[in-house]
Parts: C-alpha cells; sequence; structure tokens
C-alpha cells in the first residue's frame, strides 16, 4: 500500500484501516442481510468502513470508486452491479494504490486490475438445481413440464443461474422448460407471473425460481389454484433465506441452493491481510451448500438470516 | 380595374353540427381595403382561416393571383404573400416583444441571429407606429393593446400581397387606430390588398373601399362601401331591421342613488401598475373609466377585485372594509369582474358553454353545493337566450365558439351570480353591432335594478353613452372625475387627457 | 416586472436571476460540502462531477430542447442503453470499423427520435406515452441484441477510457468532460442564435400561434425530438467510454434523472422558459448530493434516499425563496 | 355507429376487447370462471385482482392529472402504506386480531393521505413544479419504506388482512370489490358534485379559475391527498396479497404505468376533462397486456418490445388525428372530386 492510509481519509484515526464498500443497492432482503453483514464484522473487526449504496445504478457505483480514490482510502471493496466496464475505474484504483476487493458478483476485467474475489458463483448454483433436478427425474418416462421464474432480465444472477440449470437439464430430453417468464426477484411478481401460467399450463412438474422471494410468492399462487405446493408441483429455489428455508422446512419447497449473504466476516480478514502485506487468494469462494427440506429442518434453528 | 389578386369561390366549412361556411364567394383586388362584416358567428374568421389554410375547405378553391392553390397552413401562406393577424391574438407570450415581431424571419448573418439588428429594427418600427414599450419586455407582461399592436405590427412588416386583419381594433384606442388606418392606407396606396375585420362601423366606413356581408356562413353580397348605408348594412347583417341601435339616453338619468356606496376605495394603489386613488360607486350607478392604451384602467378595476393585490389603501364593499387578497374574497361580497383578455383570463375552452356560464356561480356556491341539473339548464338556457349566444348549443365546448359569442359567455358567467358591483373590463370587445347595444342596454338595465358597473372600454363614445361618472386615467394615475352631462363629450376627455387639467 | 433593480445598461431579468441564484446555491452547497468533508474541496472533485455526471449532461441538454417544446421524452435512457448495446455489438460481433459504427449508432438514435417526434405532431398522440413506448422498444432491442452484458474490447473504446488530460497538478480531465462542453456550447448557440431554437421556445410558449405565425412548427417539434434522439445516442456512446461496457440493464431511471436535472435548473415543464445553463447547474447539483453523500459514507440504503430527497427539497425550497418575486399577472 | 365510435370511451373499450379476445385464441379457457373453493377462479377473474391496485392508483392520478399535475410519489407511497400496515401488525401478539388489523391499516391510509397532503401542500402553496415537489417524496418515500422494513421482507399471517388483497367476499375478489365502491364513491364525489367540473377548469386554465373565484388551492391539495390515499389502499392490497411488506420494490415504477393508464384512458397530461372510466379501461388494458405476456409465453427479452408495440398500436388506433389520415387515405377516390360550383347568385352592387 501507499502507506497514506489516514493522512488524507476523512475521519481516519491513525493505524485504523479505512474500508470504502460500495453496494449494489437495496432491491432485496438478501442484500440488506448482505450489507448488515459486512457493516457488523467491520465494527468488529475495526475497520473503518465507508458505506455507499448505488441504488442498482453503475454509474453511481464508478463514481462512489472515484471518490473513494479522491478521499484516499485503504482499500476498496465492492459488488458490482453488472459485470462488465470496469476496467478503467480499476485502473484508477491501481494507479492510486489502492487494492480493490470484488464482493459477491464477478467482473470480467483482467484479474490483475483487483486483488481477490470473494462471493459465489451464480452459475454453480443453477448448475445444483439442475444436477438435483436431473436426479429427480432420472425415472422419469413421460416429458417432465419445468417453469422457470427468472430473475430481473440482463442481470448477471438471471443470466448465470439460467445458464448453469439448462446446460445441465440439456442432457435429459424428458426435461422441458415449458414457460420461462421474468419475476423481477420480486415475491409479488413471482406470484403474478406464476398465476398467469397455471390458468395456461394445466400440468406442470416442477418450477425453478431463481432466488426464494419469488418461489414464495408463486407457492402462493399454486395454493390459491388449489394445488399443493411441493408435492403437485416441485418448487427448487436459490439464496436460502430464511423464508425460504422455512418454506422448506414446511415441505412447500422441496430444495435450495444457498447463496450466502454473509461475506462480511471473510471480507474484513481480506482486507486486514491485504493491509497486513499477506498474500491472498484470487478467488475465494465464499461458504455455500445446499438444502434438501430434511436439512433445512436441522439448519434452521441456527439461521442468522 | 385589375384581376383580382385573391378570390374564393364556392367555399364551404363545416364543423361538427355546424355550417360555418356554405358556398361563399370572395374577391379581394390590389390597392383595395376590404372589410368583411358580419354578426358574431357569421364565419368570418373562419373564412379567413380557410384562406391561410389553417382550415382545410370542404369544398370551394382558393385562387391567387388567377391560379388555383392549396394553401397547406400559415406558414405556406406566408410564403404566398398573404400576412395575417388572426382573431385572437396569437403570439407567443414567453418571448420579447422584439423578438414576436422577427421569430421566424429573423436577420441573421452566417446562421447566427443578429440580435442587435432585432433589436433595434423593432424599437425603430414599434416607434413608427407609436407603440410605446421597451422591444425587450416579455410579451405577457404587455397589455392586450400593445399585443395587439405588436401582432399587426409583425404582419404589416412582412411586406405581403395580401394583408389580413381579423378585428385588429378590438382594443385599440382612438390614436392607435387612426395610426393603423394610416398604415393601411399607404399600403393600400402601394397596391396591397387589405382585409379588414371590425365591428366598428364607424372604422369600416371610414378606412373600407369595398366590404363583403356574411350571414350564417352564408354570402350575402358585395357591396361598395359608399355605396351602401349603415342602416342597409346592419340589415344585410342581421336579417332584419334593426331598432336596438337607436341611441340610448343614460346620461340624463343621472339619479344617482344617494345610498352607502358599495364600493369605497381609498388610496387604493400597486407599485408599478397604479398610482394610489379614490374611488366611490353607488348602487344603481355605471361609472366608466377612460384612459389611453396602458393608461391603467385594466390596473384599477383588477385592484378593485382583488386580481392584483393592492399595496396601498383600503377598500370598503357596502360599507365594511374588505382586504382584497384574492378574487375570492371579493366574490364573496357581491362583486362580479370580466376580464378583457377572454383567452387567457376568461374563457376555459375545454369546458362546455354551460359549463363555462355556470362556472362563477358554481365556485361560489363551492363545490359541495352543486346546481341541480334543472336549474343549471335553466340558468345557462335564459342567459343564452338573453344574449343570444349562438350555436344554442350549451354542450358544445367553449374554444369552439366564435369570438364575439365567447365574450358573450364571460358576461353570461357573471350575470348569473347576480353580483351587486359587476366591473366590465372591455365586455363589448369584438362584439357586433347588434349585440354591442344590447349589451349596453343590459347594462343600463342592470344599474336601473341597483346594480353597481364599473365599466372599462377602450370606446369613448360608449363609455359615455352610458356612464354616470367618468374616471379618467392618465399614466397609471387618476386625474380626474367628472359627472357625466350633455356637455361632456369625447373630445372633451382627450382634452382632460392631454392637459391633465380638471374643465 | 419585466426587470430587477434599476433600468440601466446592465439589466438582470428575472429568468436569469433565477439561474444566478441556481448558481449561488450550487455554490454555498459545495462550499458547505467542503468545510464539512476535507478532501471535497479539491479540485478534482469538481472535475470529476463533470466526468461522472457527463453523458447525464449531455442526456439532459437534449432533453432540454425537448421540455422546451413543451414535450417530454422518456426513453432517452433507454435509447442511450441501445446505442451503448449497439456499439458493443456492431465492433465486437460484426467487427465493423469504428468510423462506421459510431455515426451509425448517432443516427439510430436519431432515427428514433424522428420515429417519436413524427408520431407525437402527426398523429397528435401525447408525448409521454410516445416516447414510454419508445422507451419499451429500445430496452427491449437491447435485450433481443444481448441478454448478457457485453464487454467492449475494442481499443478505441479502451483507450478513450483511460485517456485523460493533466490539468494542473493533481487534477486531470477526460474527454468526456470537453465532449459535454462542445455539447453545452453548440446547444447554447442553437437555442439563441438559431431560427429553430427560437422556434423551439416559441412552440412551446403556445404552439397554436407559432402555427398561426407561421413557424414551421411539425418540423421544430419533430427535430427537438431528433436533437434528443441524437443526445441520448451521444451520452450512451459517452457513457460506454465510461464504462468500457453495454448492457440492457445500464442508465435504468436515468430519463428521472434527465427531466429533474432539466426541471431544477429551472425550465417550465410546460416548456417555452428555461435556459441550458439551468440544465447544466440542474445536473451538477444531482452530482453534488450524490458527491456529498459519498463522502459522508456512514448512511444506511434508505437513509441516503432520505438524504437525497431532503438535500433536493431544501435547494428546491431555497432557490423557491431567494429567485422568485412576485409575478405580476 | 358514428355515434358509439364516437364515444370517447369506445377505443379505449375497443382494444381491451380485442386484447382479451387474442388471449381467447392463445389460450382456449381464458374466458372460463369456475367457482373453485368457494369464490371465483379464472383468468379474467386474476385480471381484475391483480389490476386492482394499478385502478386505484391510477384513479388517483387522473384526478391529480385533471388539475393539470402529476404525482410520481405512487409508487414509493405504495410502499410505506404496505409497509406499515405489516410493520404494526407483524409487532402484534394476535396477528389475525381484526381491531388490530384496522388500527394498522387506518394508520397506514392516514399516513398515505397525509403524505399526498404534503404533495398538495407543495404544489399549491409552494408554487413548486408537480413533476419536482412529488420526485422528492418519491425518492425520499422509498427511503421511508425501507427504513420501517429495516430493507427486509415483513412477513404477516394475518387473516383478516390478507382479505384486503387477496380475500375473497360473497365469491368475488374483495380488492375488486374495493375498487368498485371507491371507483362509484369518487365518481358520485366528482360527477354529482361540482368537484369534477372546478377540477377541470383548474386544469384546462389555472389563470381564469382564479379570476372566477374557484379555491383552487384547496382542491389541489385535495387532489393530491385523494391520490395518496389511493396510492394508500393500492399498497395495502399489494401487501397483502403476498402478505408480506416489501419496501424495496412494492409500486416500483407504478407511477408509469399508471400515468400510462390515464392516458390510453383518454385523459391529456396536460389538465382538464378527465374520465374516470376510461382510466379504469386504461389500467384493466394495461393489466391485460402483462397477463397476456405471462400466459402466452412472450419470451422474457421480447417482452419489451411486445408491450412497446402493443402501446403504440393502442395509441394510433386510439389517435382521431391517425384514423383521419389513414381513412382519407382510403376514402379520398371514392370522394368526388369537389367540382367548382357555378357562381352563385349573389347580388353584387360592384
Ligand atoms: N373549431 C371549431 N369547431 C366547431 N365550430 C367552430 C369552430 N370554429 C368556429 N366554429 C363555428 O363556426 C361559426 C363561425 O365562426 P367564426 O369564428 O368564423 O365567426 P366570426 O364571424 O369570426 O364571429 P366573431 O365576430 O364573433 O369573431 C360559429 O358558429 C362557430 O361556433
Ligand atoms: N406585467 C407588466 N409588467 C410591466 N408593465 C406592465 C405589465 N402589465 C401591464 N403593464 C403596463 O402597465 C400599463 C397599464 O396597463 P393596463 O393594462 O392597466 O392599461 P389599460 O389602461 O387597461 O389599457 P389597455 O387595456 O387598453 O392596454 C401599460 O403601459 C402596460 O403596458
Ligand atoms: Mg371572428
Ligand atoms: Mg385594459
Amino acid at each position: 500500500g501507499s502507506g497514506s492510509g489516514g493522512s488524507g481519509g476523512s475521519g481516519g484515526d491513525d493505524g485504523k484501516i479505512t474500508l470504502g464498500f460500495s453496494q449494489v443497492g437495496s432491491e432485496s432482503g438478501w442484500r440488506e442481510a448482505n450489507t448488515k453483514s459486512i457493516k457488523e464484522s467491520a465494527q468488529t473487526a475495526g475497520i473503518d468502513l465507508k458505506f455507499s449504496d448505488a441504488q442498482q445504478k453503475q454509474e453511481n457505483q464508478i463514481a462512489t470508486i472515484r471518490s473513494y480514490i479522491q478521499q484516499k482510502v485503504d482499500v476498496i471493496a465492492f459488488s458490482p452491479v453488472v459485470v462488465t466496464g470496469w476496467d478503467a475505474v480499476l485502473k484508477e484504483a491501481q494507479a492510486a494504490k489502492i487494492p480493490v476487493v470484488l464482493t459477491d458478483r464477478a467482473v470480467d476485467s483482467d484479474p490483475s486490475l483487483y486483488v481477490s474475489f470473494l462471493g459465489s458463483d451464480f452459475v454453480k448454483e443453477g448448475e445444483a438445481i439442475g444436477d438435483w433436478t436431473l436426479n429427480e427425474y432420472k425415472d422419469a418416462t413421460g416429458p417432465v413440464n419445468i417453469v422457470q421464474l427468472e430473475g430481473t432480465v440482463g442481470s448477471a444472477p438471471a443470466i448465470d443461474r439460467k445458464k448453469g440449470f439448462e446446460s445441465k437439464i440439456a442432457s435429459n430430453p424428458n426435461l422441458k422448460v415449458i414457460a420461462s417468464q421474468s419475476g423481477d426477484f420480486t415475491r409479488a411478481d413471482g406470484k403474478e407471473v406464476m398465476t398467469a401460467i397455471l390458468k395456461a399450463n394445466p400440468k406442470i412438474d416442477l418450477l425453478f425460481a431463481h432466488n426464494d422471494d419469488m418461489g414464495i410468492g408463486a407457492i402462493q399462487a399454486i395454493e390459491e389454484a388449489g394445488k399443493k405446493p411441493g408435492v403437485d408441483i416441485k418448487i427448487v429455489t436459490i439464496d436460502a433465506v430464511h423464508d425460504g428455508m422455512q418454506a422448506l422446512a414446511d415441505g412447500k419447497i422441496n430444495f435450495i441452493a444457498e447463496c450466502s449473504p454473509l461475506l462480511g466476516d471473510q471480507l474484513m480478514e481480506i482486507v486486514k491481510q491485504i493491509k497486513a502485506g499477506q498474500p491472498v487468494e484470487k478467488r475465494i469462494i465464499t461458504k455455500e451448500t445446499t438444502f434438501t427440506q430434511q436439512q433445512a429442518s436441522e439448519a434452521l434453528p441456527s439461521r442468522k438470516y | 380595374m385589375p384581376g383580382a389578386v385573391l378570390e374564393m369561390i364556392g367555399v364551404s366549412k363545416g364543423f361538427p353540427g355546424v355550417r360555418a361556411l356554405a358556398d361563399v364567394d370572395f374577391r379581394l383586388f390590389p390597392g383595395e381595403i376590404h372589410a368583411l362584416m358580419g354578426e358574431n358567428g357569421a364565419g368570418k374568421s373562419t373564412l379567413i382561416k380557410v384562406l391561410t389554410g389553417v382550415y382545410s375547405a370542404d369544398a370551394g378553391e382558393v385562387r391567387l393571383g388567377g391560379e388555383r392553390v392549396s394553401v397547406t397552413g400559415p406558414q405556406h401562406a406566408q410564403t404566398l404573400g398573404i400576412s395575417t393577424v388572426y382573431q385572437e391574438v396569437n403570439l407567443c407570450p414567453n418571448l420579447t416583444v422584439a423578438e414576436n415581431v422577427f421569430i421566424g424571419r429573423e436577420p441573421s448573418k452566417a446562421g447566427a441571429i443578429r440580435w442587435r439588428e432585432i433589436r433595434r429594427r423593432a424599437a425603430e418600427l414599434l416607434t413608427r407606429f407609436g407603440v410605446d414599450v421597451d422591444p425587450g419586455a416579455r410579451l405577457d407582461t404587455c397589455s392586450l393593446a400593445i399585443q395587439q399592436l405588436v401582432a399587426i405590427v409583425r404582419a404589416v412588416d412582412i411586406s405581403a400581397k395580401v394583408l389580413i386583419l381579423d378585428e385588429p381594433t378590438s382594443s385599440l384606442d382612438r390614436d392607435e387606430v387612426e395610426q393603423l388606418f394610416t398604415v393601411m392606407r399607404r399600403l393600400r396606396d402601394d397596391g396591397v390588398a387589405i382585409l379588414f375585420v371590425s365591428h366598428f362601423l364607424d372604422q369600416v366606413y371610414e378606412v373600407s373601399d369595398r366590404m363583403t356581408v356574411l350571414r350564417n356562413g352564408a354570402l350575402v353580397g358585395e357591396y361598395q362601401t359608399a355605396r351602401l348605408s349603415r342602416i342597409d348594412l346592419v340589415g344585410h347583417m342581421t336579417g332584419r331591421t334593426l331598432s336596438t341601435l337607436e341611441q340610448l339616453h343614460v346620461r340624463d338619468e343621472t339619479a344617482r342613488v344617494q345610498a352607502e356606496p358599495v364600493l369605497k376605495a381609498d388610496g387604493v394603489g400597486r407599485k408599478g401598475a397604479i398610482a394610489p386613488f379614490d374611488l366611490e360607486i353607488h348602487p344603481g350607478e355605471v361609472v366608466g373609466l377612460a384612459g389611453l392604451l396602458g393608461s391603467g384602467r385594466t390596473e384599477a378595476a383588477r385592484l378593485m377585485f382583488g386580481a392584483d393585490v393592492a399595496d396601498s389603501g383600503t377598500v370598503a364593499l357596502g360599507g365594511a372594509s374588505v382586504p382584497l387578497r384574492s378574487p375570492n374574497a371579493a366574490i364573496q361580497h357581491g362583486v362580479a369582474f370580466c376580464p378583457e383578455n377572454r383567452k387567457s383570463e376568461g374563457l376555459i375552452e375545454d369546458l362546455t358553454v354551460g359549463e363555462n356560464i355556470v362556472l362563477a356561480l358554481q365556485a361560489a356556491n363551492g363545490w359541495l353545493r352543486p346546481l341541480s341539473q334543472a336549474k343549471r339548464q335553466e340558468l345557462v338556457g335564459r342567459y343564452m337566450t338573453a344574449l343570444r349566444i349562438t350555436p344554442a348549443d350549451p354542450d358544445m365546448p367553449a374554444r369552439n365558439l366564435s369570438g364575439g359569442n365567447q365574450q358573450k359567455v364571460l358576461l353570461a358567467r357573471w350575470l348569473i351570480t347576480q353580483p351587486k358591483l359587476l366591473i366590465l373590463d372591455e365586455p363589448t370587445r369584438g362584439i357586433d353591432v347588434g349585440a354591442k347595444a344590447e349589451i349596453q342596454k343590459l347594462v343600463v338595465s342592470l344599474a336601473e335594478d341597483g346594480v353597481a358597473v364599473l365599466f372599462v372600454s377602450a370606446e369613448l363614445e360608449e363609455v359615455l353613452r352610458i356612464s354616470h361618472k367618468i374616471e379618467v386615467l392618465r399614466d397609471r394615475r387618476l386625474i380626474a372625475e367628472i359627472g357625466n352631462a350633455a356637455s361632456v363629450t369625447p373630445e372633451g376627455i382627450l382634452e382632460i387627457i392631454a392637459n391633465g387639467t380638471t374643465s | 416586472m419585466t426587470t430587477l433593480g434599476v433600468k440601466g445598461p446592465v439589466r438582470i431579468r428575472r429568468e436569469h436571476a433565477a439561474v444566478l441564484v441556481t448558481f449561488g446555491l450550487l455554490v454555498a452547497m459545495f462550499a458547505a460540502g467542503s468545510i464539512v468533508y476535507p478532501a471535497f474541496g479539491s479540485g478534482q472533485v469538481v472535475v470529476d462531477l463533470f466526468i461522472d455526471n457527463g453523458f447525464l449532461l449531455v442526456i439532459a441538454i437534449g432533453m432540454t430542447f425537448v421540455i422546451l417544446t413543451g414535450g417530454i421524452d422518456l426513453s432517452v435512457g433507454a435509447v442511450a442503453a441501445l446505442s451503448g448495446m449497439l456499439c458493443a455489438f456492431l465492433l465486437g460481433q460484426w467487427h465493423w470499423p469504428v468510423a462506421v459504427v459510431l455515426p451509425l449508432v448517432l443516427l439510430v438514435g436519431v432515427g428514433f427520435g424522428f420515429g417519436m417526434g413524427y408520431v407525437i405532431h402527426h398523429f397528435e398522440i401525447q408525448p409521454f406515452i410516445a416516447t414510454l413506448a419508445g422507451m419499451f422498444l429500445a430496452r427491449g432491442l437491447c435485450f433481443v441484441i444481448s441478454v448478457d452484458q457485453i464487454s467492449i474490447t475494442h481499443p478505441f473504446f479502451t483507450e478513450w477510457a483511460q485517456t485523460r488530460i493533466p490539468l494542473g497538478e493533481e487534477t486531470n480531465l477526460t474527454p468526456t468532460v470537453l465532449i459535454g462542453l462542445v455539447v453545452f456550447a453548440v446547444a447554447f448557440w442553437t437555442l439563441h442564435y438559431t431560427r429553430f431554437g427560437r422556434a423551439v421556445y416559441a412552440i412551446g410558449g403556445n404552439d397554436q400561434s407559432a402555427l398561426l405565425m407561421g413557424l414551421p412548427v411539425a418540423r421544430t417539434r419533430i427535430r427537438a425530438y431528433m436533437v434528443s434522439g441524437l443526445c441520448s445516442a451521444l451520452g450512451g456512446i459517452l457513457f460506454a467510454f465510461y464504462t468500457i461496457s453495454a448492457s440492457g440493464l445500464h442508465e435504468v431511471g436515468t430519463e428521472l434523472d434527465a427531466i429533474a436535472a432539466v426541471v431544477i435548473g429551472g425550465t417550465l415543464l410546460t416548456g417555452g422558459s428555461g435556459y441550458v445553463v439551468g440544465t447544466v447547474l440542474g445536473v451538477m447539483l444531482l452530482g453534488t448530493i450524490q458527491t456529498i453523500l459519498r463522502f459522508q459514507g456512514t448512511l444506511s440504503s434508505w437513509w441516503t434516499r432520505i438524504a437525497i430527497g431532503v438535500l433536493l427539497l431544501l435547494f428546491i425550497l431555497l432557490q423557491r425563496l431567494l429567485g422568485s418575486s412576485r409575478t405580476r399577472r | 355507429m358514428k355515434a358509439v365510435t364516437g364515444h370517447r370511451l369506445f377505443w379505449p373499450a375497443a382494444v381491451l376487447v380485442v386484447m382479451l379476445l387474442a388471449n381467447l385464441v392463445v389460450t382456449p379457457g381464458f374466458f372460463s370462471i369456475q367457482v373453485r373453493n368457494g369464490h371465483l377462479y379464472g383468468s379474467l377473474i386474476d385480471i381484475l385482482l391483480l389490476g386492482s391496485p394499478l385502478m386505484l392508483i391510477a384513479l388517483g392520478m387522473t384526478v391529480v392529472i385533471a388539475t393539470g399535475g402529476i404525482d410520481l410519489s405512487v409508487g414509493a407511497v405504495v410502499a410505506i402504506s404496505g409497509a406499515l400496515a405489516c410493520y404494526l401488525i407483524s409487532g402484534q401478539e394476535d396477528q389475525g386480531a381484526v381491531t388490530g388489523v384496522l388500527v394498522a391499516v387506518a394508520l397506514a391510509l392516514v399516513l398515505s393521505a397525509a403524505l399526498g397532503f404534503w404533495n398538495g401542500l407543495f404544489v399549491a402553496r409552494v408554487g413548486i413544479q408537480p413533476i419536482i415537489a412529488t420526485l422528492i417524496l418519491m425518492v425520499a418515500g422509498r427511503g421511508v419504506a425501507q427504513l420501517i422494513t429495516s430493507g427486509k421482507n415483513i412477513n404477516v399471517n394475518s387473516p383478516p388482512y390478507k382479505l384486503i388483497g387477496g380475500g375473497y367476499w360473497l365469491t368475488l375478489p374483495f380488492a375488486v370489490i374495493v375498487v368498485a365502491v371507491v371507483v362509484a364513491l369518487t365518481g358520485l364525489a366528482v360527477r354529482r358534485t361540482a368537484l369534477g367540473m372546478l377540477l377541470e377548469a383548474i386544469g384546462g386554465n389555472a389563470e381564469a379559475s382564479r379570476l372566477v373565484g374557484i379555491r383552487s388551492r384547496r382542491l389541489v391539495v385535495l387532489a393530491y391527498t385523494f391520490c395518496g390515499l389511493c396510492a394508500g389502499i393500492a399498497g395495502l392490497m399489494i401487501s397483502s396479497n403476498i402478505s408480506t411488506a416489501d419496501g424495496n420494490n412494492a409500486g416500483l415504477w407504478m407511477e408509469l404505468d399508471a400515468i400510462l393508464a390515464v392516458v390510453i384512458g383518454g385523459t391529456a397530461l396536460t389538465g382538464g376533462r378527465f374520465t374516470l372510466a376510461g382510466t379504469i379501461l386504461g389500467a384493466l388494458v394495461i393489466q391485460t397486456l402483462s397477463t397476456t405476456i405471462y400466459t402466452t409465453g412472450v419470451p422474457s427479452q421480447v417482452t419489451l418490445v411486445f408491450k412497446a408495440v402493443v402501446v403504440a398500436i393502442v395509441c394510433l388506433i386510439q389517435s382521431p388525428a391517425f384514423r383521419a389520415k389513414v381513412f382519407r387515405r382510403r376514402a379520398r377516390p371514392e370522394a368526388p372530386p369537389p367540382a367548382s360550383p357555378a357562381a352563385a347568385d349573389v347580388e353584387v352592387n360592384a
């Protein structure tokens, strides 16, 4: 590092590390858990956190990072809104000798521009769901009708989860995605879309929702249509937030691939390592797993979010 | 006589429910001033708008210099050499006076507008017309009369073959009218064909060479002005012999009611608008405001209504001092105000005629106490007949009415409220001869019933004809109050204005 | 009254006064920021304001034309995103030369503007809907071209993105800022020194009157939308320079930022009154608020929003209090 | 025939019918309505139910637009109202208690109306342009909603609350009944009193309205308050329907949909004349459009293009200017060329 930390930084006491963190926005409960985790971890780790919310706009995020460069923070971390388009600002950070850590979502810039990427792999999550599906329907003789509730069109999680899932199920010709619509990652839209799809498609075997919220919305739609979620229509989702886990434990969801928002501790660890001059790994995948109904009931009491 | 520069043959134009023009022929020769005459709603403005391509005719053709043309719009008309002042002031309120004169044909060099040139030439033109206004002033800060003059200056400066003036003089006072006529005559002598619309017979007879009369959208005939008597003209226009034109003899009945004044203004004034003045109006009294253009009549009237807030003085209505902070306060005390600019301050074009008429009464009642349907129909019907508003369809959008009829709608709106004090700012603007006389009679009869009237008009004769008392204004200051008597003449008043002394 | 103060050689019109007040408030806000946050006062922060908002500035300037005619253009953000997408796609997939792609993209923007303007004028569709449909269409086309986010690897873009023009020791500019300033100058000149510009004001004042005065209303109105389309496309290209990438999710909500900037700058949404200088100030204001919050750095997401709202509110109230004298009529 | 097509509601209604028929072609059972679990069930019912919040918001928006204003903050108010109600209910011991729910609902509605009132004050008293005045609340309001929910979803499990946006009453969706009642009351209020006319007057010509003595400030404030209230009710419906308050996303971009509904219904954004029935039709058109997209399986990446095309067609068909141009082009050959009649017999004293 340049060792300038604190001198020009705003409010940084001597010796205290200043971390500038640019968050995507506050679009979901998942994101909020993520923010909270980072804030709490920074506090316990004794790191001075500069936090800024980009309201889902890349331009805001770029400007924020540039502002952190101006403020001469010690480390910059951010959850990129989109995958692309970070080269220039990352080079600026590099020129100012401020190390950058990515969290949660990847960027497609040259890896030399950032120190480390800490986060989940959306494609893997989609693949995990795909694997489960393959296994569940390996004996199926007839066609299996699948409905997919996609996330926000054009967003990285939606693209990657879809990619991962569809690449896996392609190996079984019985598995057919009969409807795939965007539910914008929200509960209300998940419900609305599912309500309409249920009317148009009498036979649905499996629902894959790109996140728990849409899944929960869809569960309500399914129940209102007089069907039993988890039984008449099997449901798989991604995220494993509290509500999702509850539904899983209740038997309304069949399987969830976790996408953990709790990266705070890991992030602070990395920041400290960087400041101490220790080497850090380029790619750190957050500790994530998958849950079946059984596992969910067991894990639920100790879940933090 | 050379061939017609402009000819319209068999032109018809209908609007939903109205036949505005039916098979009308019209000719305009170079070097003549041609008056287009007709009652309100006769189709004059429509004819003009067909001519300039604002409306496309349903049938018929327009010939310019003998050749058939199909005019696609005002812009096209301008390039064909037809320059027009439309009836309602049609300028851009957000631009300066100078710009309104030159917009669309700004002098420019290398593609860049030369502002200095525009200001210089505008100032020159305005002085030439005797218009006393800062060319850099925004148009909407100017009084309606000034706006009308600016529109005329603009049209005249576009040196055209045909100049069309649709009621250009409705807000102008004598001097301005004279100025305009001088210019018109000069242009005529230069060979320009001028089409002129006015409801002032005096003006028509003074300036026009020939006239075409329309009635109910149909052509009545084409006449030499010199050979047509006024009585005949009015007969052609109205289709009946008019008895209402007889002089009203009001001025002798100066039976002023010695009761408590309806309105008593004490040192009321507003900076930059009008100097503090005193004014008393008694029940049954008609008080006229006389003055030249821009002398502050409108300003004074607006203060009495709370349309603008006075910054000095007090107003007492019915004996009690009332702070006039908004029109509403005045209305609550029985004051009514008919503004001079009907387009921007009076009419609500979206609403129907009926709605426009009941609006003031309804506003006074509050929205919770709507007039019953029956009552509404009765009131609207009564006043539409009384004022002869045509077409007699209360459900027609007000924007579709002809200019004069719109003015009548505004009058009806306030008459319905049965005010104690009626303030009329140019109420006869754009109203045809017959209707004008009727309105004057109406004012007189209202006064007989005990209504106090404050009457503003650019037409001194009119003011003299009906007022009991005349307040003379000059340079935004009330300079004299004179009781009306047979000895008072328009010339006398002009003299007072000129000398600033009480005779 | 038309004039404030003495009637002399130097006259300050009320509208000018409003712009001055806005400028003063902006400076005051900046000064306050510098006092509270030491690093705030540096020249680079000011320059960054232009760098980070360059594309918004260009888009808002285009929007100013449309709003001056009394219309509105909701499609700007989407058209900008589409331009970025086209750049990325044509350069990356089809390998067309930059010299072809950039003009083509600008042309597409102009075309969008023309289409919307034509429909608005000739079919009398309300601008709000026509441009909303345009917005759906442009954003939809982005996704049709590619749902994925695409990086632009073309050297022209990557180099451009990193070009810095030094301006003193610690401060430097990007070419984007210069383009923004040029656009501003051209827009100012167009609005005040060409017939087209004056006709824009006239239409906004009263389009019926403008028609009767013989102004080319159809042409002017359509052109205003074309200007907005052009500016959006240019803004999209600048954004692509800024992020060297394209995505259908770029510039969501930019139309509201642009409209807000224009209106805060004192332009009336009803048309006919306002200045592009005001628009520049409006963009600066929005940028300054964001910057202050970034320097604050302790607010949660929702307090950020509330703070933006409150700062905006304060600013507008002050602007209103200081900038307006009583209107006469 | 002319009388029918000339009616101002004809074209929005026609568009709606065509859209529904198109759905019927693609999905044969689209019009079927059954009774399931003791209530009506079917796509048409869904459209009504899911369209309810939009209808309400658009209703309030219509009144504001009539005065020549606009309200961008409705989406934020939706979020706040739902957030507050759910927050209050979730804090109660017995979430199923009717009184508790009523209190929560009442407080949420009072707050929504107050927010509308605030907007109205800014527009009418302070004289700030409506778009900016309401933009402030649009930005800050969502922050407030997130503040209430702490950025998370607040789940409630309250049958009485569920009734508002997802329940049924006499086999009918309760939300639809609420909309029907609000629309009927509003219709009565604007057309049976003079309110509608006065609002139209203000929107048509503000200065002239002032000069006839209309207390326009009060009415404008009233309009915004009403709009806030409508958005508040819609917010309750949206959160009730999913038993969750989502401060982040509830009502997001809904202001655009609402304005679109108003305009499709035939009310001009410039203020003046308005039609409530048109607005309801407009909202139904928009809801039908979304449902169509979901049921017919338009791929999500072309959804927006599809929407653009439909909106464009809807608006063009509605535009008299467009129809006139298209019809004239077709009718021209049939119309006889305007023969110039022989000179009329006019007395010419030349
Ligand atoms: N746009 C329109 N739509 C429907 N009817 C109209 C329209 N314009 C004018 N009319 C009707 O056409 C007739 C002729 O109107 P026009 O304005 O030509 O009268 P005018 O002779 O100019 O009267 P005035 O002296 O009052 O100005 C009137 O009955 C009027 O109501
Ligand atoms: N907003 C304004 N700002 C500056 N000057 C104004 C404004 N409005 C009017 N004036 C000027 O004030 C003077 C008085 O105007 P007012 O309208 O009262 O005249 P008036 O006596 O009614 O005459 P008329 O109506 O025939 O023009 C005029 O010179 C007018 O140009
Ligand atoms: Mg006329
Ligand atoms: Mg006057």
